[in-house]
């Protein structure tokens, strides 16, 4: 980033500006630049993933999903943006208006900031800090207060039970999540995640992995991600037959979209935090950067290896997408207090027992 | 109301609720999780089935009889016709016989499926809904293809059947029969040992076996808590004495083992099929019954015939005082007497469990209201 | 009450013969059938009642589950004061049997708990399933009236 | 142990169900592409007419006796030149009739079949009553194997 950096203040001293004028546009308007893209690539990938879910289920089950709206149904998840914004933003009389209307941005704003903190190549990372990895979980973890809120502030008593077993179950499923992150920062000795990835570069191709070290540590996050996410076996708040539909009972329209993108962009983010932790975020499976074996001139091969840098981890998240919704369409759901009591019981020790192994390999290796 | 009265909450699952099987309202009393009290309000499909028997003749209350039981509409028409038949003393042609335990193990089979699909479905898995309700559409082209009709087949007359099976169409069924087990398979597979399905339902709703017998529970329901009584082999009834299939049972009646039970029941359902339609190639006969149907008189007397229904056994009792018209026709069915036990079984029991206890119970709410 | 008229019952399912007893013997009739351990009838298949013009017939379907065999106990209740002991406590299946049989007949079954209409509204007048049962009630929405 | 037990199942559980993506959708687009139907097929009625074209209904009525819910067919009689009946007026009530099919089966003259017609959905629903000449031209559609139009597509 610093490179970019000081190619733009170059381009703004050009105009000479009086007394460093340039030089403060420059600090504050460059973080502008990268939220851009965050937002625009966000939009599009969500859109994309919602009409992905929808037909990965239908191939499942020998459907065929949708495909009346647009070649292969490409436009379908469009339509159904353009439907929500038509339909009638209701409040229920007797909701707070204020925190009824907040929940829902609430829930959203902070996947915008996690989008930021994931290195997608060794350059476009953009907002790298020495403890990223820690800021990524504390940030994910703002988006349950917007269900708590939502659950609250409808005054509905479906939608309270369900936003109260949400909170639960997050908080539950959160502290094995941060063990097997510590065990992480174990082995890579940095909390920064460029430096995660880049403790997992190794000669040959796929070894130097996180996974193979703390393998239960990847099934644990990756059972805690979607506890997290409340999808399907713990989707026990959310679509239980009996509480209709739990928190966002209330909502419609637009604040009801903001809910369901904030959870497939969330989607998105844990996979691609669980793909940085174990599977090598932007290394390619080779060992090697095909470009440069591919492209023959020296600067376009430069330029082109961070593009697939950031190919590669889109594939990465993209196959742990395509596990969780695998997980949906077989596993039916859990029962309540089976829910925590998985958490609190199995999942936690089973922690400590991975952080155990990994401080034993770190040892010897 | 006392303090602790006062903290209940009454939660109503209506008529129109997406797991509810048809149109049962249950008024539920809740204490946090636990459910205190349920009392089921039924009546919301009552059509009169047993009203509209005493103004039309045998022949035209027939047709309505699929109606009772939508998913079982043989096992309804044979209910009637057997009673009709002994009371007007009308014989039966052997491979008629034959030709009505295919298609009611072929019904018994399609209604099993359903019932695994939507069971599932309440429980959360999505999937299996969809494989069933497939393999389920097989076997409803081919009942469309032999009557006319996917589920109102209105097929069987007094004394015979409307119009005889052709070999064409026993060849289908032996294939369908091939593929089928390799389904059922599936199902297992993804189900059976399932950590979360079993942990759910494994000793919930549990019927114990005084408690069956004094609710009156019959079918599955009833063999899962152990007693191995089903009417096919008890009293045989048709060609029953000469098909040679077991009766699946399980000891401890909770939701898994109603499970596990309708499972292998859909097992033998096949190896009934397959020994029927390997009767019905080799030897033809004449089927259509000789006996002029709208004049049918029937002389006086009354008649209760019983057959194993899916969901527990229906017995039709038929009063006729020698006019077309039956004077009296009284319907008994499986799921009414499983409604009846269900505020026992959610006594105490959690909410969640409440899904995992009614899917098991395999109810259909037109028969409950008739 | 002699019990010798019970020695032969229980026969295959698919003959039909009832034994007629009096009402007010019905409960400790069933109690005994259910209980010897020779008939063991255990379980009551269905309670049947028949509106024969000038009084009710009651047909009770007893079939049990080790031998197979059935038995039908038939009990005449008169028209105009239709009451009969319920057999709830023999039976505990009995409950929504009796609730359907008052609520299509009009047979009052004493001690039963919660007698109720089961199939139809509450707020119904007349006995659906009687011969004489005329649908004159105005509120109904095919006499013009609007049913709330 | 259990717990191994539990975890091959979920594994096989979870092949099966990736097993399904390789095979044909079975779901059929419904408007464009139809179920092709056998001719047992019960749908809309049809008046048959013999070779000349002359209405094989005689107006006996036993349509009318073995329908199970009543007053769904409505004859008209009349005496023709030649002394047998024909019917001058007959019309089904769509919305009454369950399409049982016992019409088809008892009528001596075979002057009633069901067609394969099952897309009878209409805006009013006085046009459900199908009078004598839809019928007829429902037969004869039947005949050159033209399925009615369905206006709403």
């Amino acid at each position: 980033m610093d490179y970019l950096y000081s190619l733009y203040i170059e381009f703004l001293n050009k105009f000479n500006l009086p007394f460093h004028l340039g030089d403060f546009i420059a600090m504050v308007s460059f973080p502008l630049l990268p939220f851009c893209i965050v937002a625009a690539a966000l939009i599009v990938i969500v859109i994309f993933l919602v009409l992905m879910e929808r037909k990965v289920l239908a191939f499942f089950t020998q459907r065929k999903g949708p495909n009346r709206v647009g070649p292969w149904g490409l436009f379908q998840t469009i339509s159904d943006a353009i439907k929500l914004l038509c339909k009638e933003n209701i409040t229920p009389t007797g909701a707070e208006k204020f925190m009824f209307n907040l929940a829902p941005l609430l829930a959203f704003v902070p996947v915008m900031v996690v989008w930021g903190l994931i290195p997608f190549s060794s350059e476009f990372d953009f907002m790298s800090y020495s403890v990223s990895a820690l800021l990524f979980v504390t940030i994910a973890s703002i988006p349950i207060l917007g269900i708590l809120l939502a659950g609250y502030a409808s005054n509905n008593k479906y939608s309270l039970i369900g936003s109260v077993r949400a909170v639960a179950q997050a908080i539950s499923y959160e502290l094995p999540l941060i063990f097997v992150l510590l065990s992480v920062v174990v082995l890579s000795s940095s909390l920064n995640l460029k430096q995660i990835v880049l403790a997992q570069i190794s000669a040959y191709p796929i070894c130097g992995w996180f996974i193979f070290p703390a393998f239960l540590g990847f099934l644990i996050v990756f059972i805690c991600s979607i506890a997290e996410l409340n999808r399907c076996p713990f989707d026990l708040p959310e679509a239980e037959s009996e509480l209709v539909s739990g928190y966002n009972t209330e909502y419609s329209g637009m604040k009801f979209a903001f809910f369901f993108l904030a959870e497939y962009a969330m989607m998105f983010i844990m996979c691609a935090f669980i793909a940085t932790l174990f599977l090598g975020g932007f290394l390619s499976p080779f060992g090697f950067y095909l470009s440069e074996k591919l492209i023959s001139n020296e600067f376009w091969s430069n330029v082109f290896v961070y593009f697939e840098q950031v190919f590669w981890i889109f594939l990465k998240t993209f196959f742990l997408i395509y596990c969780m919704m695998l997980v949906r369409a077989t596993l039916p759901r859990l029962k309540t207090h089976q829910l925590t009591g998985f958490a609190w019981k199995v999942l936690l020790p089973l922690s400590f027992l991975n952080l155990l192994i990994v401080c034993l390999i770190k040892g010897v290796a | 109301m006392t303090n602790q009265e006062s903290t209940r909450m009454k939660i109503n699952i209506g008529p129109q609720h997406p797991s509810t099987h048809g149109v049962l309202r249950l008024v539920l009393e809740l204490d946090g999780e636990i459910i205190k009290s349920c009392e089921p309000i039924i009546g919301y499909l009552h059509r009169g089935m047993e009203k509209m028997a005493e103004n039309r003749t045998y022949l035209q209350y027939l047709p309505t009889v699929d109606r009772i039981d939508y998913l079982g509409g043989f096992f309804n028409a044979y209910a009637f016709c057997d009673a009709v038949e002994s009371l007007a003393q009308i014989e039966v042609s052997e491979r008629t016989q034959y030709i009505r335990v295919l298609t009611m193990e072929m019904n018994r089979l399609s209604s099993h499926l359903l019932w695994l699909g939507t069971f599932m479905l309440d429980m959360g898995a999505t999937s299996p809904l969809f494989y069933t309700f497939r393999d389920r559409e097989e076997i409803l082209s081919l009942f469309e293809e032999l009557t006319g009709q996917r589920m109102m087949y209105n097929y069987y007359t007094f004394g015979g059947l409307r119009h005889d099976v052709t070999n064409v169409w026993l060849e289908k069924i032996t294939d369908f029969i091939k593929k089928m087990p390799r389904k059922i398979q599936d199902y297992e597979n993804i189900i059976t040992d399932n950590p979360i399905f079993v942990t759910r339902t494994e000793n919930i709703g549990i019927i114990s076996k005084h408690a069956a017998l004094q609710y009156s529970i019959t079918g599955p329901n009833l063999r899962a808590s152990g007693i191995e009584v089903d009417y096919r082999k008890q009293n045989p009834y048709l060609v029953y004495n000469e098909l040679d299939f077991d009766i699946p049972s399980a000891e401890n009646g909770d939701s898994f083992d109603r499970y596990t039970l309708r499972i292998a029941e859909m097992y033998e359902c096949l190896k009934i099929i397959s020994q029927c339609v390997a009767w019905l190639i080799e030897n033809p006969g004449e089927v259509v019954s000789s006996v002029k149907q709208p004049l049918l008189k029937v002389p006086e007397g009354e008649f209760i015939s019983n057959v194993e229904a899916p969901r527990g056994v229906c017995s039709c009792y038929v009063k006729s005082d020698g006019t077309g018209t039956p004077y009296r026709a009284k319907w008994r069915t499986g799921s009414y007497y499983a409604v009846q036990i269900l505020p026992k079984l959610l006594e105490n029991s959690f909410y969640p469990d409440l899904m995992a206890i009614f899917g098991s119970l395999d109810v259909i709410l037109p028969e409950v209201d008739r | 009450m002699n019990f010798d008229i019970f020695e032969n019952i229980g026969e295959a399912a698919n003959t039909f013969s009832k034994i007629q007893i009096d009402s007010n013997e019905l409960v400790e009739a069933l109690s005994y059938l259910k209980n010897n351990a020779e008939f063991s009838l255990d379980r009551l298949n269905t309670i049947i009642a028949v509106d024969l013009n000038d009084k009710f017939e009651l047909i009770y379907d007893l079939h049990s589950v080790e031998t197979g065999k059935v038995a039908r106990i038939s009990v005449l209740v008169d028209r105009n004061s239709p009451h009969i002991s319920s057999v709830v406590n023999v039976f505990k299946s009995a409950n929504f049997d009796e609730c359907e049989i008052y609520d299509m007949f009009g047979i009052v079954f004493d001690k039963n708990p919660d007698l109720k209409r089961l199939l139809m509204p509450s707020s119904w007048i007349g006995y659906p399933l009687r011969k004489d049962y005329v649908q004159s009630d105005e509120r109904l929405a095919w006499n013009g009236g609007d049913n709330d | 142990m259990k717990a191994l037990r539990y975890i091959i199942a979920l594994i096989v559980g979870h092949f099966t169900v990736f097993k399904h993506i390789f095979k044909r959708p079975v779901t059929l687009e419904y408007p464009e592409k139809r179920n092709e139907l056998n001719e047992k097929f019960r749908g809309e009625h049809a008046l048959t007419s013999d070779e000349n074209g002359k209405l094989k209904c005689t107006a006996c009525g036993t349509c009318q006796r073995v329908c199970p819910s009543f007053a769904t067919i409505k004859i008209e009689k009349e005496k023709g030149e030649d002394g047998k009946f024909y019917p001058k007026n007959y019309s089904i009530d769509m919305n009454k009739c369950i399409f049982c099919g016992n019409c088809v089966q008892y009528c001596p003259f075979d002057a009633i079949i069901m067609t394969k017609n099952y897309e009878l959905a209409d805006e009013k629903k006085s046009s459900l009553t199908l009078d004598i000449n839809t019928l007829k031209k429902n037969y004869s559609d039947t005949i050159i194997n033209k399925t009615k139009d369905n206006r709403w597509r």
